[in-house]
């Protein structure tokens, strides 16, 4: 047997009208975190689809533990020991938590009968090995997006697979969750798992892979273990150039106060949150997952009922209780969840980006086509998205860039007040200094910018103020002078009170 | 608090059992022959060749699909069994000469029928299976072939002079309990086992939930669907052959618009048309629904163009009723 | 007494001829027994006949597309055409369409102003109202001893809006009345002349034990459905009428379980729309109207009907 | 390469008008009668009405919703402003002496029976957009009130002997074109319009293909369904009017289950029941397809049952058609 527990050797797949992998060869030693690397639409998930069965490659070879394998559908890659968490989430909304994690492959009592006991008793060992305090019963539609991931994760370690792929498993999870993930890894490496890993997180990659493959527009670009790279070394190999700045940020004047937010609450999801946003101002928004800040934005735009609480735009108080009546005031909201509320996956690149300004383009009757092919296009291209064209439905897009048409969206729509949440979740290195910089741009013309972000990085880079929550409460608003990872974590983590010091130090 | 927000919750989940309980009470209070056993038990035969079809299709809803066959198949089944069980005396017959002893041509006719119209599901379910083709197409063909084979297979002329052990198979009772209600019942448990015991309900619930997820997981979606609608065709093929005994007679335009009906009952009863969301007691109380607002106009003699819109009106009625209830404790 | 209007086919000359062979068109209302042994009639009567042809439609109850048989025969250059109307209004826009071919309404009587005003149109058939009126002299005759005159009855109607269903409706009851009953409605409702309908809403009724004395049915289908009915609650002594004289039918007034029903004569009338149809196609003329009576069916003669 | 898989993209992306014109072909080549003036024109007019239905429940389609009530609307507009506009020389005159000069009577009929049935299409809209019922049950409760009330307006009696003016309205021609045909181009372009040139359309495509996500991006959901039912049940409304003119007379059963024959032209034509995708031009083909497929087996003479047969048969087999073509691309 060679040295190699994988290897997909000439692999190529076509799509009407994109050819995603161009004959790409990738090879996996058994044992190691092994990473994939590459700018969004590179073919990542295309690659590890085509070893899941989900895609049928248009040619190439699998050759698995020396043999040559063919894998039609996802129950043979199963039965080959592959897992794989997705990209997007593939959750049953509607069934419980247990029922998802054992879709498909149900324990059985006398044959026929399903062993509800038994999936249940099974789901909470599982839970509980992974340390996630998760009732099994659940709705999986009642659990935000972190939570239905890290049960995604938990049902691919169930498998007991040799090989498992997880495609972003940290887009949609803070740092201790990650933390909590990496744990995981680990141990599945002490086990002699195989792990391909994609990830657009730096940090993560030279922290848990052992050796990196690269991917550029369908090509490999090269292979080397995780030691002989550094982030600049790999950012140039999935770029093709060197980028200057990560968080390109301009201290710009702040100006007057646009939005007031006075104990706002809502319901269970938080309390007592109050703030000001000032022209010219980024303000973070820091906590851990569940800590309710996407329901803050939410709230504010008109998505959720607010319980208590004022709101006021430019010093006049606002009543907002739809989307619609929010754009109308200046705001924006780049929503967390893209798949839920963001795209709508059956129209195109085009209509999907100018799907919240249409406004702007109806000269009351008729719409402006022309106008509207020229503007879509100018922010499409600026975020460099891939596509084949714009009239492309936006679901045959990789994720990252659907990601770039949401956010090309918002823009679209010229905000006073624009909130963003998780705004470069599964964006390449590259589109992510783009997107910083245009939010940046933003500000310094004298808007008004909340930005929710998981990634601390990001958070401390871009944030002229950070507020930081707490499981529904907020725990502090942070100068960027006197922000730190440490601090921002004591913050996010105990819940400092305001008149009440932490007592466990 | 604990409690009585459990007692809501509670409430809230089972808002259609409210409906109807509340429609039979202001039934029973309109007309004190309602609460007779005689006339429940009439309101159960009459809604249970109905009630198999609502359970057949509620599964294809479910995995969100359609069938619209199923009253066509109740038809072409009605009309294949009766063809075989015809009296020999009688001189119409339609196949000169043929009697079986009804050893053999009960289960003769009563198999033939189920058959007929059973191969359509398997067609249906591989046609929406493989060729992708949305459900409510390859059904609505399905829908205009069966009934024009069974208006073909009799030339529109009803079958009649059935022998009398196949009747008393739709007719007859055990322990005064009619045996079209037996067959419903045993019918609905089989169906709620399927959905909530066997690997296939889950796979039904999955497909229906998220396809996409479905596939991803392993499950084999195609052969799924196919069992769904064959499951759903089989429901109606058996309540064909069950009407032609009940009226003693096969004749082509049987069951014309019951899929409606079915559909109805199956979609007040909660399973949702998104795929994924429902079950069988739900669909049972559909049914009930529907049997106790005909029954209900009916004893009351409301005018029969009344009847419509009153009918109309609360079927709206229940299932907005029933949404309320759901929107405020979501 | 309207044989005095002589039809002018005037179609000489060899529309509706092709290759020899004069096209008939048949469009027929919907598919029921009665309406497909009419169907039939009209084709055996072709039989006899080597230059004629039959093409023969199903309007499926819509009268959109009756009216699209009617230029599809134009088009085909019918020599004429044989219409069982979906509804008995539309006749004036039937004949418009059917322009110079003469035109032989079958079964269903359309509004006589235009029937009579046209003069390439005729009408075979019987009348819808006799029917009922043929019912109510039976149970007139049934009923001659009760001694307080009044009936409690129950009546399934046919599909509502159909012509058949009001005009037998109507005709049954108006005719009792005029016989000096008093009708008291115990239950009356459509059972779409759906034998299945027709039964489980009599078990329903049955249940609530109101009196009744009678049982009519619009056609023999639901009186069946009530029979079947009636037969599992022990109830037989009622009498039951239908219309249509089925076999079915026949069989069940012989058990004694049906008191009488009353016989269209779809052969009849198929026949003769026929014999119009081929006369007016060759240019010959026909009478307005040819009548093919009803007639009752019950104990004392159904030896005839057998 | 480019060109040839830009022409294989053409022609998986118009496989429906593929379908449409092989169809033509293989009637026209079967009989020569088909490709007549006469016969083309027959067809249109003969599914102008149908037409209209499935221009409006596109709408409901694309939204992800269903209209089930507009054979039901059909009716009730046409007994409506039947009844305003009858002869008042015919003795059983629904209102008894009502003689409006036809400058008044006329547009009084129709507007009277265009409103009767656009009501039930707010009504049909506010129902789903408020309460959150599915489209499938608001809409079967308005089908069957709807059609109460036409029978209880009527007493179920038909409504005959309208007013010339009024009757060509249905049957008169503008320059040889049929005025029906000339409604339906009149109304198809503006959907067209609607679809493709207005801030209302893309909403509607958005709605249907992510109601929440819609919803988030700013748009009116709530106004926007109620437009969109508002909008199919005035199709079915002006279909109404239209074919009690064409008929000369407005009937209680008219329209009887033309809703499906609608749902199937614009399911035939591409409109998705997933919601979001579909276009005119496919409902038109679907709705031509379906016209050709009925006109070809009349001319052919087939066997009404047999017709059934073949015309489920070609149903699906033109919508796998379709189907495949797409399947290879992607
Ligand atoms: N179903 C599909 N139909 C058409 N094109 C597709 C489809 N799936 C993927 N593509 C195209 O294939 C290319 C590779 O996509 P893929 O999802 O593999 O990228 P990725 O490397 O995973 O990117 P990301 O980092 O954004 O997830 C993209 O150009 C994408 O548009
Ligand atoms: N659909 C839902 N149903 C019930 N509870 C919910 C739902 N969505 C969120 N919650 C609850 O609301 C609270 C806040 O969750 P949310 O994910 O919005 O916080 P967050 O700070 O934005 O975290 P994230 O990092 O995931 O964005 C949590 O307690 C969560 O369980
Ligand atoms: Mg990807
Ligand atoms: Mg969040």
């Amino acid at each position: 047997m060679s040295e190699y527990i994988l290897e997909m050797i000439d692999v190529v797949k076509v799509f009407p009208g994109v050819k995603a992998l161009k004959g790409v060869n990738f090879r996996v030693r058994s044992g190691t975190v092994h990473a994939l690397m590459g700018e969004n639409g590179a073919g990542k998930s295309t690659l590890m689809k085509c070893l899941m069965g989900i895609n049928q490659m248009t040619s190439g070879k699998i050759i698995l533990k020396g043999d040559q394998v063919t894998i039609k559908d996802a129950l043979s890659a199963q039965k080959h020991g592959i897992s794989m968490i997705h990209q997007e989430l593939n959750v049953v909304t509607a069934r419980s938590i247990s029922e998802n994690i054992w879709l498909g492959r149900e324990p059985l009592k006398n044959k026929i009968m399903i062993d509800h006991k038994r999936m249940r008793q099974d789901t909470k060992k599982l839970l509980d090995q992974l340390h996630m305090d998760i009732n099994p019963d659940e709705l999986m539609g009642n659990l935000t997006v972190a939570k239905m991931q890290m049960v995604e994760i938990a049902k691919a370690v169930s498998f007991n697979a040799d090989i498992v792929i997880m495609d972003e498993p940290t887009s949609a999870l803070t740092t201790t969750e990650a933390e909590h993930l990496f744990k995981i890894i680990d141990n599945l490496k002490k086990k002699g798992v195989t792990i391909i890993y994609i990830s657009h997180k730096m940090d993560e990659i030279f922290r848990i892979c052992d050796e990196i493959t690269v991917l550029r527009d369908g090509e490999l670009v090269g292979s080397d273990m995780a030691c002989n790279l550094d982030i600049d070394k790999l950012i140039s190999l999935m770029v093709g150039r060197e980028l200057t700045e990560m968080f390109p940020k301009i201290d710009c004047k702040i100006g007057d106060t646009v939005l007031k937010v006075e104990n706002l609450s809502a319901g269970d999801a938080f309390h007592n949150v109050s703030f000001e946003l000032h022209r010219g101002e980024i303000l973070g928004f820091a906590g851990l997952v569940g800590a309710g800040r996407t329901e803050i934005v939410e709230t504010i735009f008109g998505i959720r009922p607010k319980t208590e609480g004022h709101i006021y735009i430019n010093g006049k108080e606002v009543y907002i209780d739809n989307p619609h009546e929010a754009l109308k005031n200046g705001l924006c909201l780049l929503t967390e969840d893209r798949k839920k509320m963001g795209i709508i996956p059956v129209l195109s690149v085009r209509d999907n980006t100018v799907l919240s300004s249409l406004d702007k383009y109806s000269n009351g009757i008729k719409l402006n086509h022309k106008k509207i092919h020229v503007d879509t296009e100018e922010y499409i291209n600026k975020l460099n998205v891939k596509t084949a064209d714009f009239d492309t439905q936006i679901k045959s897009l990789s994720g990252g860039n659907q990601q770039k048409v949401l956010v090309a969206r918002a823009l679209l729509t010229d905000p006073d007040i624009l909130m963003v949440d998780e705004p470069t979740r599964g964006i390449d290195v590259g589109a992510k200094t783009e997107i910083h910089s245009l939010i940046t741009k933003l500000a310094s013309e004298g808007k008004a910018v909340i930005m929710i972000s998981s990634e601390m990085p990001e958070i401390l880079g871009m944030s002229d103020k950070i507020l930081t929550m707490h499981e529904g409460k907020m725990t502090g608003i942070i100068n960027r002078e006197d922000a730190n990872q440490e601090v921002i974590m004591k913050y996010a983590t105990e819940g400092f009170s305001t008149d009440e010091e932490g007592k466990d130090e | 608090m604990n409690r009585t927000s459990d007692l809501k919750k509670l409430a809230s989940k089972n808002s259609i059992y409210i409906v109807l309980i509340f429609l039979i009470v202001v039934v029973t209070i309109a007309s004190p022959k309602f609460l007779t056993i005689g006339n429940i038990i009439n309101i159960f035969t009459t809604e249970s060749i109905k009630g198999l079809l609502a359970l057949g299709v509620a599964f294809c809803i479910l995995s969100k699909g359609i069938d619209l066959s199923l009253g066509s198949i109740v038809a072409l089944s009605a009309v294949v069994s009766a063809s075989l069980i015809q009296d020999p005396t009688y001189s119409a017959q339609m196949f000169k000469g043929l009697d079986m002893p009804i050893g053999i041509g009960l289960p003769v006719a009563i198999i033939a029928g189920i058959l007929a119209g059973t191969i359509f599901g398997v067609v249906n379910g591989a046609l929406i299976a493989y060729t992708k083709i949305p459900p409510f197409i390859a059904t609505l063909g399905s829908m205009v072939v069966a009934r024009g084979l069974a208006m073909l297979y009799t030339n529109a002329y009803p079958i009649p002079m059935l022998k009398k052990p196949f009747k008393t198979v739709g007719q007859g009772n055990i322990l005064g309990i009619p045996n079209l209600l037996i067959i419903l019942i045993i019918f609905a448990i089989f169906a709620w086992f399927l959905l909530n015991h066997t690997k296939f309900g889950k796979n039904v619930y999955a497909i229906g939930g998220n396809d996409v997820a479905a596939r991803v997981a392993g499950i084999k979606v195609k052969k799924n669907i196919i069992l769904v609608y064959t499951w759903s065709s089989f429901c109606a093929a058996v309540a064909g052959v069950l009407l032609a005994a009940r009226t003693g007679s096969g004749i082509a335009t049987l069951g014309l618009n019951y899929e409606l009906d079915a559909i109805a009952a199956a979609t007040i009863g909660g399973v949702s048309h998104n795929g994924g969301v429902g079950r069988i007691g739900g669909v049972i109380a559909g049914i009930l629904i529907l049997g106790v607002v005909n029954n209900g106009l009916l004893l009351l003699g409301v005018s029969p163009y009344i009847q419509q819109i009153v009918k109309g009106l609360i079927i709206v009625g229940a299932v907005v009723f029933d949404m309320r209830k759901n929107a405020k404790t979501a | 007494g309207c044989g005095g209007k002589t039809t002018t086919t005037g179609n000489e000359g060899n529309s509706g001829q092709e290759g020899g062979k004069i096209k008939i068109g048949l469009t027929m209302s919907s598919r029921d027994q009665f309406l497909s042994t009419l169907e039939t009639a009209v084709k055996d009567a072709a039989k006899d006949y080597s230059d004629v042809e039959i093409v023969a439609f199903d309007a499926e109850n819509d009268i959109q597309k009756q009216l699209s048989h009617i230029s599809s025969f134009v088009s085909q250059d019918c020599g004429a055409i044989i219409v069982n109307l979906v509804n008995t209004d539309t006749s004036e826009e039937i004949l418009k369409a059917a322009g110079d071919v003469p035109v032989v309404f079958v079964n269903r009587l359309p509004n006589e102003k235009i029937l009579e005003d046209s003069s390439n149109a005729s009408y075979v058939g019987s009348d819808e109202y006799e029917a009922g009126q043929l019912q109510a002299k039976f149970l007139t005759d049934y009923f001659k001893d009760k001694s307080d005159k009044t009936i409690n009855y129950v009546l399934f109607m046919g599909t509502l809006g159909l012509q058949h269903t009001n005009a037998r409706s109507k005709a049954v009851k108006a005719t009792l009345e005029e016989n000096g009953f008093t009708l008291v409605k115990q239950f009356e409702d459509t059972a779409e002349f759906d034998r299945a309908k027709a039964m489980a809403k009599m078990q329903q009724f049955i249940g609530t034990g109101k009196p009744f004395d009678v049982v009519i049915g619009n056609n023999d289908e639901m009186a069946l459905g009530a029979v079947e009915a009636l037969k599992s609650a022990n109830k037989l002594d009622v009498p039951v009428v239908g219309i249509d004289a089925t076999a079915n039918a026949i069989a069940a007034i012989e058990a004694e379980e049906m008191a009488c029903s009353v016989f269209q004569d779809a052969s009849g009338q198929g026949a003769g729309a026929f014999d119009f149809a081929y006369k007016m196609a060759k240019g010959e003329e026909v009478d307005k109207y040819g009548w093919i009576p009803f007639q009752v069916v019950s104990l004392d003669n159904i030896e005839d009907f057998k």
